[in-house]
């Protein structure tokens, strides 16, 4: 499987926030995004994910199903952790398997994994940011999907949980899974590419043609 | 056992638990004396039988409005004391207060059936009794949508005291719009004269009634306490495995 | 399918909790409903007359205001984002969202119909036409209005142009709600001619609210 | 005892009061159980609000 994207661009808001972008990751590989704020990272990994559309470019999936879609390829974490905070840890995590297509028994070990399975019946409400955080991270174990966007995903995570995370990242890795990583300091991975936004739009600043 | 022992949540779930039979025992005692009161009291030489319904509408209608009182007595503990036993006392008088003004609807409304035809007018005292109605629905919308018991509590404080001050006002505006209005053919529930005969019962079902509210609200408070005690457990609970 | 059935688990559970707000719209008919005698006065043949017409104007309301919750949490919270990544037809996920929707805020208000009739000195027969003409009318409603609900789901304060988008375009269904209702009351139209009609009008908005919801949705990506 | 032509009435207004305050007692009886249930699965775990931390000990 290969996700290749060619002579992306994008405009949110009537800014250019990138132009003529390029990648490709391969099964098995892992690609982090990264750049100053407002370099486009959060924009690439939703307009992966199908959520921002394209000014110009294609996105391409080789070897993916033919009958699905890209974004229904995926599993996007975003800023937000997507909880309802009246449902309990386990409805929450409960319904986005079932709604993106996982099995019941996969959730419990998810839940355990990130370390939340004492708190199942507890209503999401008394969940700290990074107990949240730690339940949508859950999602990615409780739902298989080949292409995994992470928007900063260890922002509010403590030590342990991004041990945990990385782990998780790896195993997706050794599975022939695909990742893209928006962040800005360290993910726990070795070798992985990396993809600079910032310094591609001052390079052509500094190079006109 | 001074208020300020009974002030203690953990003091007043020891003390009602004790009190609590006691007061149910009471209730039922003036029930039972009620019921037989009714049973023996005459008719009303105007309404015929229908004049029973009275004994459950009007100490209903009279809870209602006591309801409201305790509602907004626990209001002013909340505002100025912060006490938080005021606001569980607050919270749990409200859908009592809703349940017997409910009642006094249901009654009224038959009530009328036979006097009036029809099984709604929009009579001075029974539309401001549905005012009051909808003004419990609203407290407990407002309860139900807040998440923090603190923060509820104070923001149904100060509806329920904005409650008190505007609850004679809309009587007053629905008796005059009533009286602009009113056809002169209506009858109006309740005289102005009660023969004794009919006041004894009357006074001795509105004490029952009066002893069952307390004994329902105790109940109730003692629920609320139980329910915020879980909420602790469960921030507690999550606060406690912030670790893997 | 069992995706579906999730969502449409969730957004039940979502609208009885804490919070959810299932019954708030019920509650407001019955304010809106109560306050109209205020106005009017208290005569009884002119409150039944009017009746019908005032049940419609508070259920139209009422299913109104609650709305704007339909999409706008799901939006606020990121959970559309991942419904937009689900294997599932957008069309198919937001008209699930609506029929819950409808269950828990225009359900309420055709059961309670009846009670605020009585308030209406509406006779029996007459509480039934209102009833019968809401559970026909409501999920058109529900429906139209879901398509203001991905239209303002952007919005920060998206309310209140949603009540204006949406209000014009129920004018059919309450023009024939109504009529169906005094139909089935006086007469002197027959019952069935605006009873189909606003039948037909449901059942063009729950094929067109979905699709118009999930192009607009789709759309409104940036 | 006779309730004269209106008795349907008077039989209904004492049933609905009735129906009222059981239903109460009802909701009263089963939020009780509810929440004793659910305080003592937080005492076989083992949590308590002394336990773990001083100033739960509010409520």
């Amino acid at each position: 499987m290969r996700l290749r994207g060619s002579d992306l661009t994008c405009v949110r808001g009537g800014r250019e926030v990138f132009r003529g972008l390029a990648f490709t990751v391969e099964a098995g590989e892992a690609l982090v995004v990264t750049g100053p704020n407002g370099a486009g990272k959060s924009s690439l990994l939703r307009m992966v994910a199908g959520l921002v559309r394209p000014q110009q470019g294609q996105l391409e999936l080789e070897d993916g199903d033919p009958e699905l879609s890209i974004s229904e390829h995926v599993h996007y974490l975003g800023h937000q952790d997507a909880l309802k905070p009246s449902l309990s840890v386990r409805e929450n995590l409960g319904f986005w398997a079932a709604l993106l297509g996982g099995g019941g028994e996969k959730s419990e070990v998810a839940l355990a994994a990130v370390g939340l399975a004492g708190l199942a019946p507890l209503p999401a409400i008394y969940l700290s940011a990074g107990q949240r955080r730690r339940l949508a991270v859950a999602r990615l174990m409780a739902v298989e999907r080949p292409i995994w966007l992470l928007d900063e995903p260890t922002s509010t995570l403590d030590a342990a949980a991004q041990t945990i995370l990385a782990d998780l990242m790896r195993a997706h890795l050794a599975g022939r899974g695909l990742i893209l990583v928006a962040s800005h300091g360290p993910i726990g991975l070795d070798g992985v590419k990396e993809l600079r936004l910032g310094q591609q739009q001052s390079k052509q600043r500094t190079q006109p043609p | 056992m001074s208020l300020i022992d009974l002030a203690n949540p953990s003091r007043f779930l020891a003390l009602t638990a004790r009190a609590l039979p006691w007061l149910a025992a009471a209730t039922v005692l003036a029930f039972a004396i009620g019921i037989t009161e009714v049973y023996f009291a005459p008719d009303d030489y105007q309404q015929g039988a229908t004049v029973k319904i009275m004994f459950i509408h009007v100490p209903a209608a009279w809870l209602g409005v006591f309801a409201w009182i305790v509602m907004s007595a626990a209001a002013l503990g909340t505002l100025v004391w912060r006490h938080p036993l005021a606001d569980v006392a607050a919270k749990a008088a409200a859908p009592i207060g809703a349940a017997f003004t409910l009642m006094c609807l249901v009654t009224g409304s038959l009530w009328g059936r036979p006097m009036w035809g029809t099984y709604w007018v929009w009579d001075a005292r029974l539309t401001s009794v549905l005012v009051l109605f909808l003004m419990y629905l609203g407290v407990i919308a407002l309860w139900r949508t807040m998440d923090d018991p603190a923060q509820a509590a104070r923001a149904a404080a100060v509806l329920t005291l904005v409650g008190a001050i505007n609850i004679p006002i809309i009587k007053f505006s629905v008796d005059w719009w009533n009286t602009l209005h009113q056809p002169a053919s209506v009858l109006r529930l309740g005289g102005s004269t009660i023969h004794p005969a009919i006041l004894v019962p009357l006074i001795v079902m509105a004490v029952a009634f009066t002893l069952l509210f307390v004994t329902l609200h105790v109940a109730a408070m003692r629920n609320e306490i139980m329910r915020r005690r879980v909420r602790t457990l469960m921030m507690l609970q999550a606060g406690a495995r912030m670790g893997p | 399918m069992t995706a579906l059935c999730a969502l449409f688990i969730r957004d039940l559970r979502l609208a009885v909790r804490v919070g959810g707000g299932a019954l708030i719209g019920v509650l407001f008919f019955l304010v809106v409903v109560t306050l109209m005698p205020f106005a009017i006065g208290p005569d009884l043949g002119l409150l039944a007359r009017m009746g019908p017409a005032i049940l419609w104007l508070g259920a139209l309301l009422a299913s109104l205001l609650a709305l704007d919750r339909l999409l706008a949490t799901d939006h606020e919270d990121g959970s559309l984002d991942l419904i937009l990544t689900a294997r599932v037809p957008l069309e198919l996920a937001v008209a699930v969202k609506a029929l819950a929707h409808w269950l828990t805020t225009g359900l309420p208000l055709v059961v309670s119909s009846p009670l605020l009739g009585l308030l209406l000195n509406l006779e029996a027969k007459a509480s039934g036409a209102v009833a019968l003409t809401l559970l026909a009318g409501t999920p058109a409603l529900t429906f139209i209005g879901l398509i203001g609900a991905a239209l303002t789901v952007a919005l920060r304060r998206g309310g209140l142009l949603l009540a204006i988008l949406v209000l014009p375009l129920t004018i059919p269904v309450l023009i024939f709600g109504v009529a169906a209702s005094n139909a089935a009351i006086a007469g002197p139209v027959p019952f069935g001619a605006p009873f189909g009609i606003l039948c037909a009008l449901t059942l063009i908005s729950l094929v067109i609210g979905p699709i118009a919801a999930a192009v607009a949705l789709r759309q409104g990506l940036e | 005892m006779n309730l004269g032509p209106h008795a349907a009435f008077i039989v209904t207004a004492y049933i609905a009061a009735t129906a009222i305050v059981a239903g109460l007692i009802g909701w009263i009886v089963l939020d009780r159980r509810r929440l004793s249930r659910i305080l003592d699965d937080f005492g076989a775990q083992g949590i308590s609000r002394r336990s773990t931390r001083a100033d739960a000990d509010k409520w």
